[in-house]
Order: structure tokens, then C-alpha cells, then sequence
């Protein structure tokens, strides 16, 4: 992916090539400061806010434009401009790898501010609503900025104010203990990440003698696994790859949700762009990054649902099956990654193409997921399920909005969830090297993960539309919003929108995909597409032959059952007399089975009642899932270091005449140590 | 012109010990100050001014120390103004007279060409803070006193003797012995190498102590704990950038007579060892201005690692002295803020800083992050460098530790300044009138933004005075 | 285009008779007469007269989830050939969407018993989308061993026997790979040993209890779609177990109903002599099927080098 | 006129000695101010031809080393009213035993540094690296503040014996400087542990420990 020469500002102002890249950046600079507008408003007042989503909705859509004009002319357009630092220049580069990423980029950060115009009121939050409209803005400026960037030092400085920027929009309420925490491990965990960057980019330059982000296939194999291993840690932790997850769900529920959402939507996906621009970049000549990413992956995935399943809170859920969607997506990449060692195009093609399009498809249905959790907290004063219950009366619409987040998210068809999978199954059944070559069937044992994780999803997605929307309400819900604002519902139904366009019209994606793959290996032969490797119009004439079935059926129904006696009663009780909501199946209780399978990798906390005496009083059972890594592995290591080191303080007890002693201990160490034979 | 810079502080310094009025007195600070940047400024730009006598030379490394702390002490000038506002309750005679008498003691520390000299005038560094750290005249403070003169002292008599052993180093390989840092510069390669080593070891030590390098910091957590926030930056960003200008000299003195392997191996050592006794000091620390003394232990091992490294770090390690001081100074000065405002440094006590005192509670945080050597800031440019030239001088082990002990400081420092600025202060606090005022906020503002700034630019002039101190480091003409 | 019309009026009247077959062969060894073998064409005509009870908690989830499944089950049997015939619907990874819509299926259903706010329908949901989470890999390694057989993603060239029938290195896989599928055949049509059909107490149920309030003719559906799930893997299932050929074309059909016939017969022999197992042992029977399916790809992997 | 010098350097070395064996401050603040006029008279003697200015830089060594700084603290021990240094870290015979070893050690030190060749056969560098360590253990075995300072002056006795031997390289106002930091440092620490003494009502400076981890 070379960019077309490294041109001065000025004279491709006028070029035509340089039209979407100017847009592009002047999106960002807008999304950038979109806040600071609003610190000339009182921080009691709409104003800010206001003028703040009103300026990020003309930056993203001239965004938009920007990638628009850029796929007409579908080339690598670069703009660099030399910069005072003591490396290089401030360069950025849009090609078909960028412009994927940063269509969520736009779409999503714009939607959740109208979001957060009704949901995050800035009249109603005055301690934190005018740093948060100021944080989230930057966030979404800097994650355009990682994403364009072609310089190892624009990108670091862009990577780095996305992770502030998500610490502090993250920490709105930072009043509550809980969300420090919370923010307190997401900022130790991002801040390894950097470092890793910051090693890895040095040794980059060490190799490559630039901080240019260009093609470095000469790269010594030895150093391109230094530098891959490198960036799949830094990178994963900020994407959220199992064990460096231990930030996430934290940070996810804690956070507001239309900052869950983006942080969840988008900005994982960062995570998950740093390792394919890396990749793209480096000479991938060993299977084993293949195979790495793709167990990981799979790893990631069965477990992240695993954990979803476990949870009672509805954003730790959505949390943990963003993690799952990470895995997913890594199970992609890994097979394109093996596609490269072995030079097969079409992995390469269905493994990258399907991990892309899932990348767009979990940035719609999760940030869909997430607003509707917003609402439905909203309307609970609750994150916790197992107190919700019947609020598909209360709110029908949002019901029917979670339901196609759901399906699309458990990848049923014919939503798009289904086809981002389906492509990624294509491919790796393809690895069993089903045209008689010698293929590389271990990738694609991967697929029976890949299917279990689909049918836990079920489950976990099923769990949590149960408990919070059906049966009765678990207890009276106070003070309910009966109706949801339009504010609220619109991003919604925009984000449904497109999961069932994306799933029915799969091959509208196909070009840009395309081209991705391409820019992202060039390997002989790559001449296919990925509508001619995995044949999509039959995803759409399955859709809508299934659509049309199930009209038909519920046609024929209503039209047979309209003579029919329909009778309504309650729910027949089994006989027993008094049945109350309280008696219905919660949601910890749909996961318990699951949960009791899978203990080998949860660690389930229970605490059973001893009721062994006669007339026992009254006794509770509790049971949760905390995360394993970070409660049983992370903290208590921490724990230890705390409690230790600080003995070394006996060092410092204030007397000076032992201060003194170190001065004259040092000098002579340093005499032997220099070897006194001066 | 160096007369000139050095008398006019002092001239200053004897006004203000004459002004009566304890309201008008400290106005004199910024007075001094503002021209004393103007004189810096206007020096910088004529090369001709720059060598007034044999003995009174500004080179390279000293014009960046001088604009370093010109700059930082112009914005500490005024922001004293705001500070002594509130301590209307006792005299500020000594201090205004010790802030100004260290300005001109700097001065001649960076003119000094003469070792012998820049021993005279470090020492002398030594004893205006001392005045300085006494302000509060609390048994703590006495107590803060005693230790820093007594380790301070004995850290200066080492390197006197270091001086000493220098001086002979010449005497015993037979040359006209002298400490006129041209000549001994000169005839360097022909000192005599084991004078050379010993003398080497105690000044490093000996200057190392004025910087507070472990294990000579102990004094710093003490100190720090107990002055005013405009006092600790002073300390933080003047006094060890001076020590640390005296140690650059000796490093050239042996870059020169071709030691660079045997310093190296000192220089990494007491660098690495630094930041590892600041790392570990840091873990669950409840009072903040400690933890920024431990900080400044940090950023005293980065620079003399960034000299071990040598050749391609020299240019972050110089640059360090700029962004270190300049973000020292925010997070002294907005320390001190939050100090005064809940009149405690114990984190159990203080809380929620950011809404408490807006202002001085997000410039602590964004200091915490700039320092730390987070983007965009300026530390992270120079560390940034630094760890290059690890990797280009092939010293991956070092660049490796170099990392994760930033890491484990990071971790440190964090847990105490995320406890003081998040959450919400505990309602036992005592109420304290404190409020960010014009003179208090604006200073730390303006100091951001310029660490900032360096974070995002290095001005062209900048780059080439950064780029001839180096090349005169190495002996390059 | 005829083959395609019989294949479909197959799909849609065939269904219903295999679970007669079941139950007449239980009562023939239980020694009792028996209902008809067409007794659910009866039930499902009487159901279809009759109206509705709708528990007042529910909402439209109650009634679209018999409708989801019974459409999701209908394009599954389109999707699936019979005997040598090639499906009315096939294209490249059509198997993978085969097994996509058993789990739409699923998610319908049990949000639809999940609809109704009774603690037993919430159970059997929790234990049908469980006991899924076992029987989807298994299903998958059995995909995963065809197309490597077969080397094909399309079902009607993966189920097709090749020309010269299986070499006898394949014959270990494709046993191994058929007893997992008759477990996971079992456990997805709801039968013994992993859920009683006829039982009448809620707590041991599975499918029977999501769908208690469903009646008249939702039920009806759900009875149908139900019997067409068995009848749609059954025919998966036959395809490898006897993948036998009439040298005539048309032979195929009859062959057909006589083998699917003889499945379901031999599914009512084993409701008869074997126990239903208790709830805590089925994921180790599902795991064992799982492990049936992947050995059988191990070793095909192993013939294959 | 090696053996003179090299005889009063022995005297300056036994003077170490006591000045550790003693516990009466008063008696160890008068061997530090004789040890501050011998140095005065060692500069002589090292110094062959005597021109104006290193006289008068010998003269201001011995007013300042020998006079002026011990009254200074004769008085503020007078202030203090405390005749006696308490037992201390490092007990008095143990610290002579120690004095002696580092006098020993320092012997050993010198002989690996190369010596220019006019300094053959003095005891300078010796007597220096012993008077410097001498004072290292003062500063670190005695609790009483003022004890402290007298370490601190031995050391500095210590190096200036070393500056002997390049007397004629450091320029007089070097010296005069590096003299008048000394004198002002001391003057300044006395202010201290006057202060020090009125607060803590003791020179102790095991009082001294409230700032500390």
C-alpha cells in the first residue's frame, strides 16, 4: 500500500485525488473540538450539547462525503506535510483498509451524540455533561485520526488521545467507587498497550530506518515476529482479545451507553485495525501468526460468551459478547493471515472479507444493543436482569428493535450477523482444502467453535431479551418513561435498518472489501472477488424467501384464525394456586445450566445456605461469575505487590545519619564496581 | 552581558530585602523575572554576548539550561505573587530576597565555564533554598531543613573532593594543572586515567546528590513533603537541571578523554537504579507530594540514563531538561493549589480534586499524563527519543527495563493522583477559602500548554540549539 | 422440475406419519394395539379446527414463534435433497445456512415460552438452548467430515454417495460420524433417551413443556414444524447410513420412504427399550456424540495426508 | 621538610582518632579547630616559596577554619547547655577502632593512585581519604546535631588537606569561595540547630524522624 508519493500541502490542493482526504481531515478536526464550543455555554444549559452533535453530525456526514468521493476513484490518496518533531512529517494516507474502519467511525459516534442529546441530558448532568460532550467529541476525532494516520508518530499521538479521551468519557460519574475502578483498569491496561506500541514502533524504525507506515516486506523474519508479536499485544488489549480482556467489561458497564456503545462499537475495532495494518505491512511468511490469531480467536470467542451468559448485568453481558464478536473476528483474520503463509487468495479473500464486514456489522447491531440497554436502564433504575421483566408492554417498539439487534448479533439469517459468519464458515471449510490440495484442516476445525459459539449466543441473547422484556414485571418499575423520545428511538431504528439491509444486500459490501483484501496482500493470482468466492445473491434470495415464508404462513393463520374463538386467560399455572411474578424463571437461572457447564472456565462464586438444623431461618443462595483473569489472577497479584513493597520503606525512616551512610555505601559500590585497581 | 545577568538578581534580591511593604515586595519577582527572560531571549539571539571572560561562557547545554529555567521561573514569579497572597500572615522578606538570589546563583552556574566556579555557585544553590524550605518555620519544616543542608552538604564536599581529584588528574599527568573547563577540555585525553575515574565516581555522586539520584534522593521526599508548591518546582525544574548541567560537564570532560564505555556502564546503573527506587516508592503512596518527589527521583535517573545511552539519546536528554522542568512545574504549582485548598496532602483526606478546584485538579491530571510520558505531550517526545536511541545504540535490554519501569511508575503515580483528583471530597474536609484566583491558575495554564505545545513541535530555534549542544557534547565542532 | 414437486409434496405430507410409526412400534412392543400411525394427521386437523387460549402476559413473540419455526424448518427441508435427487434449493454453503435456521428456529421458540412468564417454559427453554450448545459442534464436525469427503459446501453434492461408493478407509469415519448424528437426531427431535415426548410431568420435559400454552392451531404448528424437524435430519441422517441407489432414477422415491420409514421404526425400538436418562447425564451423552463426530474427522484427516 | 609535613599530617591523623574517642563535644570542637590551624601550618610547609595571595588564603584557612567556625559553635553549644555527646550509634571505642582501619584502608587506597612526582613520600592523599572517612563516621555514628556538624568539618578538613597538594592550580578565588561557602554553610546549619534546639528543646536527632515513609 504505497501511498502516491509523499506530496507538500499546497500543491495538491488542487488535486482531485486529494478532495476526500481534505474532507476526511477536516471531519476530524471538527469531531475533534466539537465540545469546546460548548464551554462558552453555561454547563446547566442545552446549548453546548446541542451545538456540539449539531457540529459532529456536519463533520461525520462530510465525513461520509469524503469516503463517498474517495470510493469513486478507489486509490491510495496520501497527504504529508513536514512536521517540527524530531522524526518526520505529519502524513496520513486513506486506502481501502482505512476507509473500512472509518465508516463506523463516523456512523456510530454520530449517532450515539443525537442519542445522548435525550439520554445524557447536559441540563440534567451539569458536573460532568460538558466534559463528556468534550471527551466524546475527541474520541471520535481521534479514533478518524488512528485510522488515517501513516506515521508511527501521528498514530501513537492519535492512538493515545483516544485512550484518554475514552478514560475520561468513560469516567463521567466518577463519583461512584465502582467507575474509578473500572477506569482505573481500563487506564492501566490501554497504558501497557501504548507501551507495547511505543517498543514495537521503536523497533519498527530500528528496522526500517522511518516511522513511515509503508510496506516493509523486507523486514528480517526474525524481527517481523518481534514486531507482530508486539502489536497483537498492544493492539489486543485495546481490542479486547482474551486474557488482556480484563479491562472491558468493566469499563463497557460503567460508562455511559452511548459511551459504552462507541467505545464497544468503534473502538475495539481500533484495536482490531492496528493489527491488520500491521499485518498488511509486515512480510507474513510463517503460519504460525496465522495460527496464533486464529486459536486465540476461537479461545476468545467461546469463552467471552461463556462469560456473557454468566453475568446479570444487561452491559456486562453486551460487554462480554463484544469480546466474543472480537473473537470472531480474530477467527477471520487468522485464516486470512494463513491465507498469506500459504498464498491462497481465497482465504485471504473470505477470511479477511468476512472478519471486515463483521467489524461493520458488530459496530451496528452492538451499538444498537447498547442504546437499547440505555433505555431500558432508563426506564429500570436498574442494570441488573433479574430485576426487569415485561417491558415489551411498556415498550413495544424498543422491543422490536432489541429482537433485531439480537437475532442480528446471534447471526440468524436474514440479518447481517448471519452473513459476515458465513463468509468467515466458507472460508474455513475451504482450508480442509476441499479442492483436493493439501489445504490445512486444523484451521478449520475452527468452524466447530465458531458454531458453538453461535448457538451460545442463542442462549445468552435469548437470556437477556427473556428476563428484561417477556413474562411479567419482576417487581412494580418505578417511575417508568412510559413512551421512549424520539431522540432516543431514531439511532435506533437507523442502526436496525442497517443490520437488515446489510443482511439482506450482503454484496452491496463487496467492493470496498475487495479492494481491502487487496491493498491488504497482493498474492499471485488474487484476481477473484469475494461475490465470485462465496456466492451472496443467495444470501439475498434466501432472506427473502424466508421473509416471504414466514408472511405466508402468518397470513394464512390470521386469515384461518379469524373465525376461531380467541380466548385470552393467564398463563396456565400447572395447578399451582397462587402463582406471583416472582416465581418465574430469572435470568441467572436460564444461564445456570450453562454456567455449570462451562465452570471449568467461569469459576462460578456460589454461596450455599447451610440450612441443616431444624426450623432454619431465613437463607439466601447467591451465585455470579466473576471474571476469572482479573479477579482470581490480575487483582490479587496487584494485592500482593502492595502489601510487600511498600516494606522497603524501612529504607526512608528519616534518620539522617543513615542517609548519609547510602552516600558513602554508594561511593565505595561504585569504586568496586568500576574495578579499584583505579 | 554575563555580569549583567548575574548582578541584576542580586541588586533584586537586596531591593527586596529593603522594601518594606510585604504587599508590594513580592510584585518584584515578576519584575525581575520577565526582564531576566528578556535578557535570556535576547542573549540566545546574539552568539556574540556569549562569551563575556575565560571564565563566563554560555555553551550550548547551558543556553538550554538557562532558557529552561528562565521560562519556568517567569511563570513560578507570578504565580508566587498569587501564593503569598495567601500567607499574608508572616514576612515574606527572606523569601522574595532567596527566590530572587537563586535566579542570579543559576545564572552563574549556567555562565560558569570554570569547574571550580560552577562548584562555588552550586553550592551556592544550596544554601539560598535553604531559607526556602525554612518558610513555613514549623519543627517539620526545621526537621526538612537540617536533612537537606546535612545531605546537600556532604553531597557538595564529595564533589568538591571530586573537583579536587579532577584538578590533579592534570597535576599528575604532568600538565599546568588547572579548572578552567576549556583547558582541562583540552587536554583531556591526556589525563591520568585512574584521577580521572575517582573523580569521575565522587562528582557524579557528589552532583548526583543535588539532583537526588537514588540512593542520594533520600533528602527529596522529605524536602518536597514540606515546602510550598512554587518552592518544589523551583527545586524540581532549577536546582537539579543546574546539578544536572555540572554532571553534563563532566560527561563531557570524559566523552573527551574517551571513557564513554566506562561511564556508560556507571551512568545506566545509577539511572536504572532511580527509577527503580522511584517505581517502588511510589506503590500505594498516600501522600501526593511525596510521590511527586519520587517522580522528580524518575525523571533525575531518565536524564542520567539518556547520558549513558550516549550519542543518539543525548538529543531527548537534552530536550528532557525542557519538558521535565516545564511539567514539574505544573504539577508543583498545581499541588500546591490542592494543598492549600484542603490543607492536607493525605489522600485519605483529599478527594475529588477535579470538583473541588476544577481547574488545578484537571492541570494535576493532565500533568500526571504529560509526565508519564503519555502523547502529546512534551516528556513523551523526549522520552520518546531517548528510547530510539536505546534501540539504535543496540541496547534493547536497557529499552526494555526503560519501559516497564515507566510502566510500574505509572502504575504508582496514578493510583495516588487518580484518588486525589476522582471522586467526591469526604464531607469532614476542613472548608478552606481557597478558590483557583487569576495570579494561582493562570501561571499552570500557560505552562500546559507550552509542555503541550513541546509535545506537539519543537520550534525550529529550539531544535537547532538542542542540535548544537549535542554536537558540542560530543566535541564536534 | 418434477422431482422438485415431489420432493416438496414429500416434505409436507410425509412428516406427520413418522411419529405414528414411533408409537405404533412402542405399543407393538409394549404389546398394546396402539393409536393409528396417522393419528397426528388427526390431532392436527381437529387442532386446526379448533380456536385459541392466549395467556394474557404474552405478546406477538407467543404467536410468531410457531410461525418463525415451521418457515425456518420448511426452507431447511428445501435446502436438504432426497436420496439421489438434487434439493430444490442448493448452493455453495447452503449448510451452513441449513444449520442457521434450526437456530432462528430455536430462538423463536423459546423466546415464545419465555413469552409466557411460567417458570416451567422458562426451564425447558433454558434446557433446549443448553443441550443445543452440545448438539451444534457435533452437527459441524459431521458437516466438516462430508465436505472433506465430498469436497463440496453444497448439501446435495455432500450427501450424494460418490460414484464408486465410499472407499473402505472412509467406513470408520462415516460410522463414527452416524452415531453422533443419531444421538444429535435424537436430542433435536425430542426423543428418548434425551426428553419424553409423552411424559406428563413439566419437570422433566424439554420441548413439550415450552410450548404448554401454546394451543389449537399454533399448536398445531408447532406439532407439525416438530415432526418435519425429525423428518428433515432423519433424511440427513439416511443419507449417510444407507446411501444406497435404485439403478432406476425413480426407484429413488419409494426407496425413500421405505428407508425413512424404517428410521423411524428403529427410533421407536430404541424409545422402547432403552430408559429416559436422567437431565444432569444428557450433556455427557451430547458431548460423547460431539466426540463421536470429531474422532470421525481426526481420523479422516489421519486416511486423508 | 617531607618528614615536617608528613609529621604534622600523623598528628592530624591521631587528632581523627581522639576526636572519635572522645564524648566531650567541648573537647572534640577544640581538636577541630587545632586540626583547622595545623592545616594552616601544613599549607606552609607544603609550600616551598610563598607568594601574597596563598598566604593570605592560608591566613583566612586558619582564621575561618581555625577560629571563626568553632566559636561559632562553641556557642551554640553554649545555647544548648549540653556538655556530652550521648552514647552513640557506634560506640566510642568501636569507632576508634573503626577510625583506624579506614585510616589503614585509606594508606592502601593512596597507594593505588599514581602520584605526580613532586608529591613522592607525603602522607597528603593518605591523611585526606583517612579524615574524609573519619568525618563519613562521625556523620553517621552520632546522634547529637552539633556532632554532626564536626563531622561535617572534618571532612571538609580532609579535603582541604587533599587541595594541598594543588594548591598553586586552584585559583585564590576559587578558594576564597569554596572558603566562604564552608564558612556560610556552617553558619547557616548553626542557625538550624539553634532553631532546631528551641523547637525540640534537644539536639537529638533521633527527634528528628517525623518525616519518613
Amino acid at each position: 500500500m504505497q501511498p502516491m508519493g509523499c506530496r507538500s500541502l499546497t500543491d495538491n490542493l488542487d488535486n482531485i485525488y486529494m478532495l476526500s482526504v481534505q474532507m476526511i481531515l477536516v471531519a476530524i478536526v471538527v469531531l475533534s473540538l466539537s465540545g469546546l464550543p460548548g464551554c462558552l455555554c453555561s454547563s446547566r444549559s442545552m446549548a453546548g450539547q446541542r451545538i456540539a452533535v449539531f457540529l459532529m453530525v456536519l463533520a461525520s456526514l462530510t465525513g461520509l462525503g469524503g469516503i463517498a468521493v474517495w470510493l469513486k476513484q478507489a486509490a491510495v490518496s496520501a497527504l504529508s506535510v513536514p512536521w517540527f518533531l524530531p522524526w518526520g512529517q505529519f502524513s496520513v494516507t486513506v486506502d481501502a483498509i482505512s476507509i473500512v474502519f472509518l465508516v463506523p467511525v463516523f456512523v456510530v459516534p454520530m449517532l450515539g451524540a443525537i442519542y445522548g442529546l435525550r439520554y445524557w441530558r447536559q441540563s440534567e448532568h451539569p458536573e460532568n455533561g460538558r466534559s463528556l460532550v468534550i471527551f466524546y467529541g475527541l474520541l471520535a476525532g481521534a479514533m478518524a485520526l488512528v485510522v488515517v494516520a501513516h506515521d508511527a508518530v501521528l498514530f501513537l499521538i492519535a492512538w493515545e488521545m483516544m485512550a484518554i479521551a475514552a478514560f475520561f468519557a468513560s469516567t463521567a460519574e466518577h463519583d461512584y467507587p465502582d467507575v474509578c475502578r473500572a477506569g482505573w483498569i481500563y487506564l492501566i491496561a490501554t497504558h501497557i498497550g501504548t507501551l507495547c506500541l511505543i517498543a514495537m514502533f521503536a523497533l519498527w524504525r530500528h528496522e526500517t530506518g522511518s516511522f513511515a507506515l509503508a510496506s516493509a516486506q523486507g523486514v528480517s523474519t526474525k524481527f517481523a515476529g518481534t514486531l507482530f508479536v508486539l502489536s497483537f499485544i498492544g493492539f489486543g488489549f485495546k481490542a479486547g482479545v482474551m486474557p488482556l480482556h480484563v479491562w472491558l467489561p468493566g469499563a463497557h458497564a460503567n460508562a455511559p451507553s452511548h459511551v459504552s456503545a462507541v467505545m464497544s462499537g468503534v473502538m475495539l475495532k481500533m484495536g482490531v485495525y492496528g493489527i491488520v495494518r500491521m499485518t498488511a505491512l509486515l512480510p507474513v511468511t510463517a503460519d504460525w501468526w496465522g495460527g496464533a490469531v486464529l486459536t486465540v480467536g476461537a479461545v476468545t470467542g467461546v469463552a467471552g460468551i461463556a462469560y456473557a451468559i454468566g453475568q446479570n448485568d444487561i452491559k456486562r453481558m453486551l460487554a462480554y459478547s463484544s469480546i466474543e464478536n472480537i473473537g470472531i473476528i480474530m477467527i477471520g483474520l487468522g485464516l486470512a493471515l494463513l491465507g498469506r503463509s500459504h498464498s491462497r487468495p481465497i482465504w485471504v479473500l473470505l477470511g479477511l472479507g468476512g472478519a471486515l464486514l463483521h467489524v461493520w456489522n458488530h459496530s451496528l447491531f452492538k451499538s444498537l444493543l447498547f442504546f437499547n440497554a440505555g433505555a431500558i436502564i432508563h426506564a429500570c433504575h436498574t442494570r441488573n436482569i433479574d430485576r426487569m421483566g415485561g417491558l415489551a408492554k411498556q415498550m413495544p417498539l424498543l422491543m422490536l428493535l432489541f429482537v433485531i439487534g439480537a437475532a442480528a448479533i446471534c447471526a440468524l439469517p436474514p440479518l447481517n450477523g448471519f452473513a459476515s459468519e458465513w463468509l468467515i464458515y466458507s472460508g474455513l471449510f475451504d482450508a480442509l482444502g476441499l479442492d483436493g490440495t493439501a489445504g490445512f484442516p486444523a484451521a478449520a476445525i475452527a468452524a466447530v467453535p465458531l458454531a458453538m459459539i453461535g448457538a451460545l449466543a442463542v442462549a445468552c441473547f435469548v437470556k437477556m431479551f427473556g428476563a428484561v422484556f417477556l413474562g411479567a414485571p419482576r417487581r412494580e418499575m418505578a417511575n417508568h418513561h412510559g413512551t421512549l423520545p424520539a431522540g432516543m428511538i431514531l439511532p435506533m431504528a437507523a442502526l436496525a435498518l442497517g443490520c437488515i439491509g446489510v443482511g439482506l444486500f450482503p454484496m452491496m459490501t463487496t467492493t470496498v472489501l475487495d479492494n481491502a483484501s487487496k491493498t491488504w496482500a497482493s498474492l499471485p493470482g488474487q484476481t477473484a472477488s469475494i461475490a465470485s468466492a462465496a456466492p451472496l445473491k443467495w444470501i439475498t434470495l434466501m432472506g427473502l424467501v424466508l421473509v416471504a415464508f414466514i408472511g405466508l404462513i402468518a397470513f394464512a393463520l390470521k386469515k384461518h384464525t379469524q373465525t376461531r374463538i380467541i380466548s385470552k386467560a393467564g398463563t396456565w399455572d400447572c395447578g399451582y394456586a397462587r402463582p406471583t411474578a416472582r416465581i418465574q424463571y430469572t435470568g441467572s437461572s436460564f444461564g445456570q445450566m450453562l454456567v455449570r457447564l462451562f465452570a471449568f472456565i467461569l469459576w462460578p462464586k456460589t454461596a450455599r445456605p447451610t440450612t441443616g438444623r431444624l426450623f432454619p431461618e431465613l437463607a439466601q443462595f447467591k451465585s455470579m461469575v466473576p471474571d476469572a483473569i482479573l479477579d482470581r489472577v490480575v487483582t490479587p497479584l496487584f494485592g500482593v505487590l502492595g502489601t510487600y513493597l511498600p516494606m522497603l520503606r524501612v529504607l526512608q525512616r528519616g534518620q539522617t545519619h543513615l542517609y548519609v551512610l547510602y552516600i558513602l555505601v554508594i561511593v565505595i559500590i561504585l569504586l568496586i564496581f568500576s574495578g579499584i585497581g583505579v | 552581558m554575563a555580569f549583567a545577568m548575574i548582578l541584576f538578581p542580586f541588586a533584586m534580591a537586596a531591593t527586596a530585602a529593603a522594601v518594606p511593604s510585604n504587599r508590594l515586595r513580592p510584585w518584584l519577582l515578576p519584575l525581575t523575572a520577565v526582564f531576566f527572560s528578556a535578557a535570556t531571549v535576547f542573549v540566545l539571539m546574539r552568539p556574540a554576548l556569549m562569551t563575556t571572560s575565560p571564565w563566563l561562557i554560555l555553551d550550548p547545554p547551558g543556553r538550554i539550561v538557562l532558557l529552561a529555567i528562565s521560562t519556568l521561573f517567569l511563570f513560578c514569579s507570578f504565580y508566587t505573587v498569587g501564593y503569598l497572597q495567601y500567607r499574608k500572615e508572616r514576612s515574606n522578606r527572606v523569601f522574595c530576597a532567596c527566590m530572587l538570589g537563586f535566579l542570579g546563583v543559576m545564572s552563574i552556574v549556567v555562565w560558569s565555564h570554570h569547574l571550580g566556579l560552577m562548584w562555588v555557585a552550586i553550592e551556592g544553590t544550596t544554601l539560598v533554598m535553604a531559607p526556602l524550605i525554612y518558610f513555613n518555620r514549623t519543627p517539620r519544616s526545621i526537621e526538612a531543613t537540617w536533612k537537606y543542608l546535612m545531605i546537600g552538604s556532604v553531597g557538595i564536599a564529595l564533589a568538591l573532593l571530586g573537583t579536587l581529584f579532577l584538578a590533579y588528574a592534570s597535576v599528575q599527568a604532568g600538565l599546568e594543572s588547572t579548572l578552567a573547563f576549556e583547558d582541562v577540555l583540552q587536554n583531556a585525553s591526556l589525563l591520568s586515567k585512574p584521577w580521572l575515574h575517582a573523580a569521575f565516581i565522587l562528582l557524579l555522586v557528589g552532583y548526583g546528590t543535588k539532583m537526588g539520584l537514588a540512593p542520594m534522593h533520600t533528602w527529596k521526599p522529605e524536602v518536597y513533603g514540606e515546602v510550598p508548591g512554587v518552592v518544589g518546582a523551583i527545586f524540581a525544574g532549577g536546582v537539579t537541571s543546574c546539578a544536572f548541567l555540572a554532571v553534563l560537564r563532566i560527561y563531557q570532560i570524559c566523552l573527551a578523554a574517551g571513557e564513554q564505555a566506562y561511564m556508560s556502564r556507571m551512568l545506566l546503573l545509577m539511572g536504572l537504579f532511580s527509577m527503580t527506587v522511584a517505581g517502588l516508592f511510589m506503590v500505594n503512596q498516600r501522600d501526593f507530594k511525596r510521590t511527586l518527589a519520587y517522580s522528580s527521583v524518575e525523571h533525575m535517573g531518565i536524564l542520567v540514563l539518556g547520558l549513558g545511552i550516549g550519542g543518539p539519546a543525548l538529543f531527548g536528554t537534552l530536550l528532557h531538561i525542557l519538558t521535565n522542568g516545564l511539567t514539574k512545574g505544573v504539577l508543583f504549582l498545581s499541588s500546591g493549589n490542592i494543598h492549600r485548598a484542603y490543607d492536607s496532602k493525605s489522600t485519605d483526606v483529599v478527594r475529588g480534586a477535579m470538583r473541588r478546584l476544577p481547574l488545578s485538579g484537571t492541570l494535576f491530571l493532565a500533568g500526571f499524563l504529560a509526565i508519564t510520558g503519555s502523547p502529546p505531550f512534551g516528556p513523551f517526545v523526549s522520552e520518546f527519543t531517548i528510547l530510539n536511541g536505546a534501540f539504535d545504540a543496540g541496547r534493547f535490554w536497557t529499552a526494555g527495563l526503560f519501559l516497564f519501569l515507566l510502566l510500574v511508575i505509572f502504575i504508582g503515580m496514578g493510583k495516588t493522583v487518580l484518588a486525589v483528583v476522582q471522586g467526591s471530597a469526604p464531607a469532614q474536609v476542613g472548608q478552606t477559602p481557597y478558590r483557583d484566583g487569576l495570579l494561582t491558575a493562570a501561571p499552570i495554564v500557560l505552562l500546559m500548554g507550552l509542555v503541550l505545545l513541546l509535545g506537539l513541535l519543537i520550534p525550529a530555534p529550539l531544535n537547532t540549539m538542542l542540535h548544537d549542544a549535542v554536537s558540542y557534547l560530543e566535541g564536534r565542532p | 422440475m418434477t422431482d422438485t414437486l415431489i420432493h416438496v409434496v414429500l416434505l409436507i405430507t410425509l412428516p406427520p406419519l413418522l411419529p405414528g410409526v414411533i408409537n405404533k412400534t412402542k405399543a407393538w412392543f409394549a404389546g398394546r394395539k396402539g393409536p393409528s400411525v396417522l393419528q397426528l394427521y388427526y390431532d392436527l386437523i381437529k387442532l386446526m379446527r379448533k380456536g385459541m387460549v392466549i395467556s394474557t402476559t404474552t405478546t406477538w413473540i407467543f404467536i410468531a414463534g410457531p410461525i418463525v419455526t415451521l418457515a425456518a424448518v420448511l426452507l431447511a427441508g428445501m435446502l436438504m435433497p432426497i436420496s439421489g435427487f438434487k434439493a430444490p434449493i442448493a448452493f455453495a454453503g447452503d449448510l451452513i445456512l441449513f444449520a442457521y435456521l434450526f437456530g432462528l428456529a430455536r430462538f423463536f421458540t423459546t423466546a415464545a415460552a419465555m413469552d409466557t412468564g411460567s417458570p416451567f417454559e422458562g426451564m425447558g427453554a433454558a434446557r433446549e438452548v443448553t443441550f443445543a450448545c452440545l448438539s451444534e459442534p457435533a452437527l459441524f464436525f459431521a458437516f466438516l467430515v462430508m465436505a472433506k469427503l465430498s469436497g463440496s459446501l453444497m448439501l446435495t453434492c455432500m450427501l450424494h454417495t460418490p460414484a464408486g461408493g465410499f472407499s473402505s478407509a472412509m467406513v470408520a469415519p462415516l460410522i463414527l460420524v452416524s452415531i453422533g448424528l443419531f444421538v444429535v437426531l435424537l436430542a433435536e427431535s425430542c426423543r428418548i433417551p434425551v426428553d419424553d415426548p409423552n411424559t406428563h410431568l413439566e419437570l422433566t420435559m424439554i420441548h413439550e413443556v415450552m410450548v404448554l400454552d401454546h394451543s389449537g392451531p399454533l399448536f398445531g404448528i408447532i406439532l407439525y414444524s416438530a415432526s418435519m424437524k425429525l423428518f428433515v435430519l432423519g433424511t440427513i441422517l439416511l443419507h449417510i447410513v444407507l446411501p444406497l441407489q435404485a439403478e432406476t432414477m425413480w426407484m429413488n422415491w419409494p426407496l425413500f420412504i421405505v428407508e425413512i420409514i424404517g428410521l423411524a421404526i428403529v427410533i421407536g425400538i430404541v424409545e422402547s427399550i432403552m430408559a429416559r436418562l436422567r437431565m444432569c447425564h444428557i450433556p455427557g451423552l451430547l458431548i460423547a456424540a460431539m466426540l463421536f463426530c470429531g474422532f470421525g474427522f481426526i481420523l479422516l484427516m489421519r486416511y486423508s495426508q | 621538610m617531607t618528614d615536617l609535613l608528613n609529621a604534622v599530617l600523623v598528628i592530624i591523623l591521631v587528632m581523627n582518632l581522639f576526636a572519635l574517642g572522645t564524648s566531650r563535644i567541648r573537647a572534640v570542637i577544640r581538636t577541630v579547630s587545632v586540626q583547622g590551624i595545623l592545616l594552616g601550618v601544613a599549607a606552609l610547609l607544603v609550600h616551598q616559596h610563598l607568594t601574597i595571595p596563598v598566604a593570605l588564603m592560608i591566613v583566612v584557612a586558619i582564621v575561618i577554619k581555625g577560629l571563626l567556625i568553632p566559636s561559632i559553635m562553641m556557642r551554640a553549644l553554649r545555647d544548648a547547655q549540653i556538655k556530652r555527646e550521648i552514647e552513640p550509634l557506634i560506640g566510642f571505642l568501636p569507632s576508634i577502632i573503626l577510625g583506624a582501619l579506614a585510616t589503614a584502608f585509606a594508606m592502601l587506597i593512596a597507594g593505588q593512585l599514581p602520584l605526580a612526582s613532586q608529591h613522592y613520600g607525603t602522607l597528603l592523599v593518605p591523611t585526606s581519604v583517612a579524615t574524609v572517612i573519619v568525618g563519613f563516621i562521625f556523620l553517621v555514628s552520632r546522634y547529637k546535631a552539633i556532632s554532626q556538624v564536626i563531622g561535617y568539618l572534618i571532612l571538609e578538613n580532609g579535603i582541604f588537606i587533599f587541595s594541598l597538594l594543588l594548591i598553586e592550580a586552584m585559583p585564590v578565588i576559587v578558594e576564597m569561595g569554596v572558603m566562604l561557602d564552608l564558612f556560610v554553610g556552617i553558619f547557616v546549619i548553626c542557625i538550624i540547630i539553634n532553631h532546631i534546639n528551641q523547637a525540640f528543646s534537644s539536639m537529638d536527632t533521633r527527634k528528628l524522624v517525623s518525616l519518613k515513609e
